[in-house]
């Protein structure tokens, strides 16, 4: 399986590709942090699929009598102001947090991506509107601009997720058109014009994927801002509708406990800097292995 | 540590808007001018329950001729040193009625207009006859006269800072021209706002040289700075941190307010139009459960909306959690279940907790609640357009007489869209049937005290049965504050609270 | 190699073109922000006549309200009327203080200047030195202590940082001043001159609110700028890195230049043209104001401002706000442009 | 010849690769006294990584070790980095291969000729910008003082192979390592930067590695060639006698170049099988 | 017999800078034409605009006798092709020789997408084992095989040749230089080759245009490099200096 994974000159596509994503793979797993993020991603995924089996208790359910118990046997985390057991909040709002990430992964990162390759691609007054736009949304504060969005879309995670979205893709375009702009002269993609190849075909089959490694690695490291912007929209009351256990939202109202209930605000807000630690890890170890200019160094 | 002769307050001021008497609605900006300034009688800091005189040291009713007359006090003097004048009452009110801006309301109750507003108010010498038009209760007339609008401002210092025909209101909005404990001398909003003692108030300069409300949003700084000595006084405390206060050099006071607490169901709503709803729904609050953890000492259980601790309020509780009880009626009724709609809420403590804690005790029942947080503008937006469905929010009296709440919770003789009027019972499109409609009026006409407070518990005891609103709770206010701070006075609003005899040892 | 002496006259008229299309290129940007601004701000579902009327305000007065701040007129109506009044240096009134906002402004945006400028010093000082220390040791522990230490200033919530910072620092350890600009009894003691209560008090030759205000200040900033730090850092350590594997640093070793020479000398020269970006970048970020550590630390900043202004649909403000924030945003970009141009011989 | 410059056996340069560990160097081994040598070999035959070892260049990951690597008799593997550093540019300085990338691109071109000469010699300012002029001017530079104050961007190829030359001879080494120093010239300035270099060699009696794939170029400036591939020494021979080599690599390199009056139907191409090669 | 290319007075600029300017040159079907000259002058900006990537163009020209438009089109990319100078540009770095390979296929809509893979591979000489390979994982000689089989997948007439092997050290110089004389052999192509190097000229072409500063100075035979016999200076200067 090694050898044919690893063979220089595979026979298929698909051991092609397996082998280019095994190599890289084994690269990635040779670093240290990027090994710690995958496994604190990894460990995401689990607990966001497997909630209900993990988390010993309801994450809504409610028991006055049993307000701001710190940490104990019965509740690892200790409970909320509503008697709600935080460990099972914790766990429950891991589906939330992993909902946000791939979300903003999936809206954001393309919509960048698209933007930031056809304004380098065509430069000229498509650049310059482009970017113009982009400009605009980037001279905006990224929190102001997502609570307006939420404002007006009306509150809710769905509506917090798109708002985030909206406000990150300029990042991604600038990204992708610095990118774009270096091998818009390339002499592959003249060779393919040469071939007939019309400019969508360009951008979307010979551009864009060469983008994609720099902004797969761009997009993890953002996420740990992402959540924390979702957890910002918490903070300021927006964002998940309660009783959602939606980690900023959390930490947002055991603020107010932070000085002699600590846990209620600092479990979710551990929660929050240990996947925010793991993509960042993720990220910079994805850098190392996919960005060909710092390939090679630790 | 805070000096000696100044008051150090940490509170949130960022919801003032406006500190001139003729516009300030907001519940900081009441403070302020209750500290500033003086109206002819006003609810004073000795006991803020008792109608006491202020700029007028006598006054008399006549429900007959529909006048009240009053004698300016001798020797009031206005910051500026100006004398009290009886221009400056008439003056003062009159300017409400022209600038009409929010508050007006309160004192175009009375009958008065821009246009007749200067006849209705007149002086002669040192006495002042304010003349109304309607059939009121004297009790409310005074009521009114000793609201917030009704504040005296120094209107030679004010009309020399008119711009473009605005009776000074935006001077008034940065500065001060009171007769008040205290004058106003830093305002910077969401900021800072610092008051300087008036040496010469006709009751006694007050013992502090001055008072300082810092801005500081969040409770829990609030509290460190309370602990440290810092402040002397931490305004927006909540509940459970006041219980977590162990140091003996911090003291909490409790302060019954006028607010009360209710969940209301708009009639615009299908699902909410059956009364069997509105009967179970009183059953299905958890009214200790709340105010024994999360409300504890923020607020009592209170089912009728004039609050308790003012004549005339209702202070039966016949209601609470049964669950059971309120499956049966809604059984019985034949309602179909599960209901689910949309329930706002102000996305701040407590309200977001309350709203769980209904949504958990409703769901039981099988009416679900989706909780839309808000700021509070959006929901008052929405309160506005009589868009929502369920609503869990509060109301303070605009002044101290149960008909300022008899007319928003019993009163609504016109349930059309075009006439906007700002009651919970329009907002939430309830249209009151007749007979409660009369009484709401008659009990604001009943000239006999007594008779008219029964007429206000009655009207009480009909709402409590049957409407769509379920009030749950009164307010209470904990200030917690250094222990050597004495002599605060916080009465049942904002508009009752006292710095003039706070003093530190 | 062929020279183009510049003819004075000529590289004037450069500059004038470039100056011209420069300026069209920031007025539409401009535009373009106050319009998606404006727009997000009137689809908003807050009514801004609330803020001003109250909510138990009469139909007439809140029709008069409505009137009065132009809300009945259409949509574009009202955005070109905006614009003609910000052409004309009148921002408008803030419904949310009741005060002009340019006047607002002019209180807010020193106090997250100076919040934010110690802030960026700090990440500057600090984070430029971490990313080429562990850039030159990449790879060892030192490395990787910087990089897990960046990494967290990406992870850590403001918010909570701000308040176990000040539980910390101020109320346990009592090394820092409390949250707010300055002591309320030191308030007013210094005229506003700048605005910039540091400099002011040091204009005034006011020590005693110098220090009062410095040690208010230092615990916020330093939050700031941790996080700021940590972007500097990474983004130092991997520029340098770039610029390690580079053959003219071999070149310089080759001529027997020393480490500290080759690190300083050659390899930090090319990065700081992009870390200027960075930086700058970086320092814009601050200047919006940090809406979480503004509120823990109840500092009357721009990020409070904007946001209090936001939740009242307080459109003028939002509106005045944004436009100084994009300026900000603008100016920043600008002067990293210039900046660029003197260090950077291939752009010139 | 008696001691020699520079010594070298069985030279290894090794760098970790996810198939394992890859030697790019594999034993060279030569002796270098004042004279000049010629290294050549196709691309990637492992000519550069040779120069780099000798200097200590090779950044880690990989890994340099040698039986034998001595400069005047001391060894250079395990001389401490600050005495290492004392000789780099003074001793034993190198040309590097690409001068566009070579050259640090925010600093004068003069700074960095400076630079070289400031490091080992405490001169005054005016005496080094007179020695950078010299310098410049003796690698066939027009126009010194301008360039000096140029930009590696605002030079040619051409250009910059100069200043990269002028660079490495301005402190006087003992051994210079030209690697690929003249491919960006145009024929007569490369016989004229050529000629310079040799001069050096034999006035001053430097000792010359010059790395080229230029067959003709390094028989007609060498005394000695080394012919590398894949990261071996195949030939060793004088450089009169390169026509006269032996091993097939050898020949085929010098087969398969096209000549001016070509009439050959097919030009003969490396048969790879005949060594062991990649 | 119509030309295969033939130019016309072709002026040629850049945003506004002209570079070429009066270049006239006919190119017979079958025949391999060079163009050589000093860095600069004008040799890549020619096969440029004939492959419409300059299109700031004036004058005529016109390929197997059809008038050319000003951009790249369809009809065109099947008659004519260019290889690139840098194999390692010329290939796009994510994919394998076989996306490389079914992409001009797919344009065009061709079927039997892997024989004629298989077929161009065997062409230019490459085993099937490269197929999946990327460009990382050969060698430039490689590469430049791949380059020119993708050239030839669409089996053009005409293929332009920048350089193709200025970026490829002697002894894979001269397996290109086989292959690319060999095809044209096979296929009957047209070249147009640039080059500045005067012994590859000698080796792969029949006639030769030398250009300087963006004109051309003189046309000769392939013959004038075995002896010599140029008549303008500059190209006399060129020949002297390549050691001729
Ligand atoms: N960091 C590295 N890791 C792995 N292999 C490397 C590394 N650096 C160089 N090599 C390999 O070392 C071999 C020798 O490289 P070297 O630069 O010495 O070749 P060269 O003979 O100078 O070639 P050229 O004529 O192209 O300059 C090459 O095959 C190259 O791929
Ligand atoms: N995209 C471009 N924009 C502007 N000028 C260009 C562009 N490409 C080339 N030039 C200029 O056009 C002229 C001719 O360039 P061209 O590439 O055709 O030269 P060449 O003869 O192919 O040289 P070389 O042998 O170096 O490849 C040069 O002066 C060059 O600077
Ligand atoms: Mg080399
Ligand atoms: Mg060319």
């Amino acid at each position: 399986m090694h050898a044919w994974l690893i063979s220089d000159s595979p026979a298929s596509r698909l051991q092609a590709s397996a082998g280019r994503f095994y190599r890289a793979g084994g690269l990635l797993l040779r670093n240290p942090l990027a090994v710690a993020g995958v496994l604190i991603i990894g460990l995401l995924i689990v607990t966001a699929i497997f909630a209900p089996w993990i988390a010993p208790e309801s994450p809504v359910g409610q028991n006055l009598s049993n307000r701001l118990l710190p940490p104990s046997a019965d509740h690892w985390m200790g409970t909320d102001e509503l008697g709600r057991d935080i460990f099972s909040r914790v766990i429950y709002g891991s589906r939330i947090t992993l909902m946000i990430v791939a979300l903003v992964a999936v809206i954001s990162a393309p919509l960048g991506l698209v933007i930031g390759a056809i304004s380098g691609y065509f430069g000229g007054w498509t650049d310059r509107v482009l970017m113009g736009l982009t400009d605009v949304f980037l001279s905006m504060p990224k929190l102001i601009m997502a609570l307006a969005f939420v404002a007006a879309l009306g509150p809710g995670i769905e509506n917090a997720i798109i708002a985030i979205a909206i406000t990150a893709w300029p990042a991604y375009a600038r990204i992708a058109r610095a990118e774009t702009l270096t091998f818009r002269n390339a002499e592959f993609v003249s060779a393919t014009r040469l071939l007939g190849a019309s400019h969508l075909r360009i951008i979307f089959a010979h551009v864009l994927p060469l983008c994609t490694s720099s902004m797969i690695v761009r997009v993890t490291l953002d996420m740990a801002g992402i959540i924390l912007t979702a957890a910002g929209l918490g903070f300021l009351g927006l964002g998940a509708q309660p009783p959602l256990p939606e980690w900023g939202a959390m930490i947002s109202r055991g603020r107010v406990f932070i000085l002699d209930q600590w846990w209620v605000a600092t479990m979710p807000g551990l929660a929050i800097i240990l996947v925010s630690l793991g993509f960042c890890f993720l990220g910079d170890g994805l850098r190392d292995v996919l960005d060909p200019k710092s390939a090679g160094k630790s | 540590e805070t000096p000696p002769n100044l008051l150090v307050v940490a509170q949130n001021i960022d919801d003032i808007v406006a500190i001139d008497p003729a516009q300030a609605y907001e519940f900081t900006s009441g403070e302020l001018v209750t500290n500033i300034y003086d109206r002819l009688v006003q609810y004073d800091a000795e006991d803020p329950t008792v109608l006491a005189a202020g700029l007028a040291s006598d006054w008399e009713t006549d429900a007959e001729a529909k006048t009240v007359t009053f004698t300016l006090r001798d020797g009031a003097t206005f910051h500026s040193g100006n004398p009290v004048r009886p221009e400056d009452v008439t003056g003062s009110l009159a300017r409400v009625i022209k600038l009409d801006l929010t508050p007006a309301f309160i004192l175009a109750q009375l009958g008065w207009t821009p246009e007749n507003v200067d006849e209705m108010i007149t002086a002669e010498g040192n006495t002042i006859t304010v003349k109304y038009d309607g059939d009121f209760s004297p009790a409310f007339v005074l009521n009114v006269l000793a609201s917030r609008p009704a504040s005296i401002v120094d209107m030679e210092t004010v009309m020399a800072n008119e711009v473009d025909g605005d009776m000074g209101n935006g001077w008034l909005n940065e500065n001060s021209a009171g007769s008040g404990p205290f004058e106003l001398q830093t305002f910077r909003p969401a900021e800072l706002v610092r008051l300087k003692a008036n040496p010469d108030y006709f009751k006694g300069a007050p013992a502090m040289e001055g008072v300082i409300l810092q801005h500081v949003a969040e409770a829990a700084t609030q509290q460190l700075l309370l602990e440290q000595g810092d402040v002397d006084m931490a305004r927006n405390l909540t509940p459970d941190q006041i219980a977590g206060i162990d140091s003996d050099e911090i003291k909490v006071e409790a302060f019954p307010q006028a607010a009360v607490h209710f969940l209301s169901f708009n009639q615009k709503n299908d699902a909410l139009t059956d009364p069997a709803v509105w009967e179970a729904a009183r059953y299905l609050v958890d009214y200790s459960g709340m105010v024994d953890s999360f409300l504890a000492g923020q607020m009592e259980i209170h089912q009728a909306f004039w609050p308790k601790g003012f004549p005339g309020a209702l202070e039966d509780t016949p209601y609470s959690y049964d669950p059971e009880k309120a499956e049966q009626i809604l059984e019985e009724a034949g309602v179909e279940l599960p209901i689910t709609v949309e329930l706002d809420v102000i996305n701040a403590a407590p309200f977001t907790d309350m709203a769980q804690s209904l949504q958990a005790s409703f769901a039981d029942a099988g009416i679900n609640f989706e909780i839309l947080p808000g700021t509070g503008a959006q929901v008052i937006t929405k309160y506005r357009e009589r868009t929502h469905a369920a609503m869990l929010l509060y109301w303070g009296p605009d002044f101290m007489d149960p008909h300022s709440n008899a007319k928003a919770f019993a009163y609504n003789s016109d349930n059309s869209d075009e006439n906007y009027q700002a009651t919970t019972t329009w907002r939430n499109a309830w249209a009151v049937p007749d007979e409660l409609n009369e009484k709401t009026m008659a009990a604001l006409s009943e000239p006999d005290a007594d008779a008219r407070l029964d007429q206000y518990i009655e009207l009480q005891q009909a709402v409590q049965e049957e409407s769509p609103i379920v009030i749950m709770f009164q307010a209470a206010y904990q200030v917690a504050m250094d222990d050597d701070v004495s002599g605060y006075v916080n009465g049942a609003t904002s508009d009752f609270v006292f710095y003039r005899l706070v003093e530190k040892d | 190699m062929s020279f183009n002496p510049d003819v004075p006259s000529m590289r004037l008229a450069r500059f004038a073109r470039s100056l011209g299309g420069f300026a069209v290129v920031t007025a539409l940007t401009f535009l373009g922000l106050l319009a998606i601004t404006f727009f997000i701000g009137r689809v908003v579902p807050i009514d801004p006549v609330l803020a001003v009327v109250g909510d138990r305000a009469t139909n007439a007065q809140y029709e008069t309200a409505r009137i009065a701040m132009g809300l009945d007129r259409p949509l574009i109506v009202q955005f070109f009327s905006y614009v003609g009044d910000v052409l004309q240096g009148d921002l408008g009134t803030s419904v949310s203080t009741g005060r002009p906002v340019a006047q607002d402004l002019v209180r807010v945006f020193p106090a997250t200047l100076e919040m934010a400028t110690i802030g960026i010093i700090i990440g500057v000082v600090l984070g430029v030195p971490m990313g080429v220390y562990a850039a030159a040791r990449a790879g060892s522990w030192s490395d990787q202590v910087i990089r897990v230490l960046a990494l967290l200033g990406y992870s850590v919530p403001a918010f909570w940082l701000g308040l176990v910072g000040l539980a910390v620092f101020y109320a346990g350890l009592g090394w820092v001043g409390g949250p707010g600009r300055i002591d309320v009894f030191y308030d007013g003691l210094v005229e506003p001159v700048t605005g910039l209560l540091l400099v002011d008090s040091l204009l005034d030759g006011q020590m005693d609110v110098f220090r009062n205000a410095f040690h208010r200040i230092i615990l916020p900033a330093t939050i700031l700028g941790f996080f700021s730090l940590a972007y500097i850092a990474r983004m130092t350590r991997s520029f340098m890195l770039d610029q390690l594997s580079q053959e003219y640093v071999t070149t310089a070793r080759v001529k027997g230049v020393s480490e500290t020479r080759v690190i300083w000398g050659h390899a930090f020269g090319p990065i700081r043209v992009p870390l200027i970006t960075v930086i700058g970048l970086s320092y814009a970020g601050l200047l919006e104001g940090s809406v979480m550590i503004e509120t823990v630390f109840s500092w009357p900043g721009i990020g409070n401002y904007l946001t209090t202004a936001l939740f009242n649909a307080d459109m003028n403000a939002v509106l005045g706000a944004t436009l100084v924030i994009g300026a900000v945003f603008i100016l920043i970009n600008k002067v990293s442009d210039v900046l660029y141009r003197v260090l950077d011989p291939r752009s010139r | 010849m008696t001691e020699p410059l520079l010594s070298v056996r069985d030279l290894r340069v090794t760098f970790p690769t996810p198939q394992g560990p890859v030697e790019v160097v594999k034993g060279v081994s030569f002796d270098l006294g004042q004279e000049r040598l010629g290294i050549v070999g196709e691309s990637g035959s492992g000519k550069s990584m040779t120069g780099r070892a000798i200097l200590r260049l090779i950044r880690p990951p990989g890994k340099v070790t040698a039986e034998k690597l001595a400069f005047q008799g001391r060894d250079l593997l395990s001389l401490p980095e600050r005495e290492m550093r004392a000789l780099r540019g003074a001793r034993i300085s190198m040309v590097m291969q690409d001068p566009r990338y070579s050259l640090n691109p925010v600093m004068t071109i003069g700074r960095q000729i400076a630079e070289a000469l400031r490091v080992h010699e405490n001169l005054s300012r005016s005496a080094t910008r007179a020695r950078v002029r010299d310098m410049l001017e003796a690698v066939q530079i027009n126009d010194p003082d301008r360039v000096a104050n140029m930009y590696p961007h605002e030079v040619s190829g051409g250009m910059g192979q100069r200043v990269m030359i002028a660079m490495m001879l301005i402190p006087e080494p003992q051994i210079l390592i030209a690697d690929e120093p003249t491919s960006a010239l145009d024929v007569s300035v490369q016989a004229q930067v050529l000629d310079l270099i040799d001069t050096l060699v034999k006035d001053k009696g430097m000792g010359l590695i010059l790395i080229s794939h230029d067959l003709q170029l390094v028989a007609r400036y060498c005394d000695q060639i080394l012919v590398m591939n894949a990261g071996r020494v195949v030939e060793r021979c004088a450089a009169g006698e390169l026509d006269k080599a032996t091993h097939p690599y050898t020949r085929g390199l010098l087969a398969s170049v096209p000549r001016m009056n070509e009439d050959r139907d097919t030009l003969p191409t490396l048969d790879r099988t005949a060594w062991e090669g990649t | 017999m119509t030309a295969a290319i033939s130019l016309n007075n072709l002026d040629i600029s850049y945003s506004g800078t002209r570079v070429v300017e009066g270049v006239t040159f006919d190119v017979a079907e079958g025949e391999s034409f060079a163009l050589v000259g000093e860095s600069g002058s004008g040799k890549s900006t020619v096969l440029k605009a004939i492959a419409g990537l300059a299109p700031e163009w004036s004058g005529e020209m016109s390929i197997l006798g059809q008038p050319r438009g000003h951009g790249p089109d369809k009809d065109l990319a099947r008659t004519c092709q260019m290889v690139f100078q840098d194999p390692y540009g010329s290939l796009h770095p994510r994919k394998t020789v076989d996306a490389v390979l079914s992409e001009p296929l797919a344009i065009h809509g061709l079927g039997n997408r892997s024989e004629r893979i298989e077929k161009a591979l065997r062409d230019v000489g490459l085993d099937r084992r490269f197929r999946f390979r990327y460009p990382h994982q050969m060698s430039g000689g490689q590469r430049q095989r791949v380059a020119i089989a993708r050239a030839l997948m669409l089996e053009p007439k005409i293929m332009l040749l920048d350089e193709p092997t200025s970026a490829l050290d002697v002894s894979v110089q001269a397996e290109i230089l086989n292959l690319l004389k060999r095809l044209r052999a096979e296929q009957n192509l047209t070249y147009l080759l640039v080059s500045h190097d005067l012994p590859v000229v000698g080796f792969m072409c029949d006639r030769v245009a030398v250009m300087t500063k963006g004109r051309i100075v003189e046309i000769a035979p392939v013959d004038a490099l075995h002896h010599g016999d140029f008549t303008d200076p500059y190209s006399r200067q060129l020949y002297a200096a390549s050691g001729g």
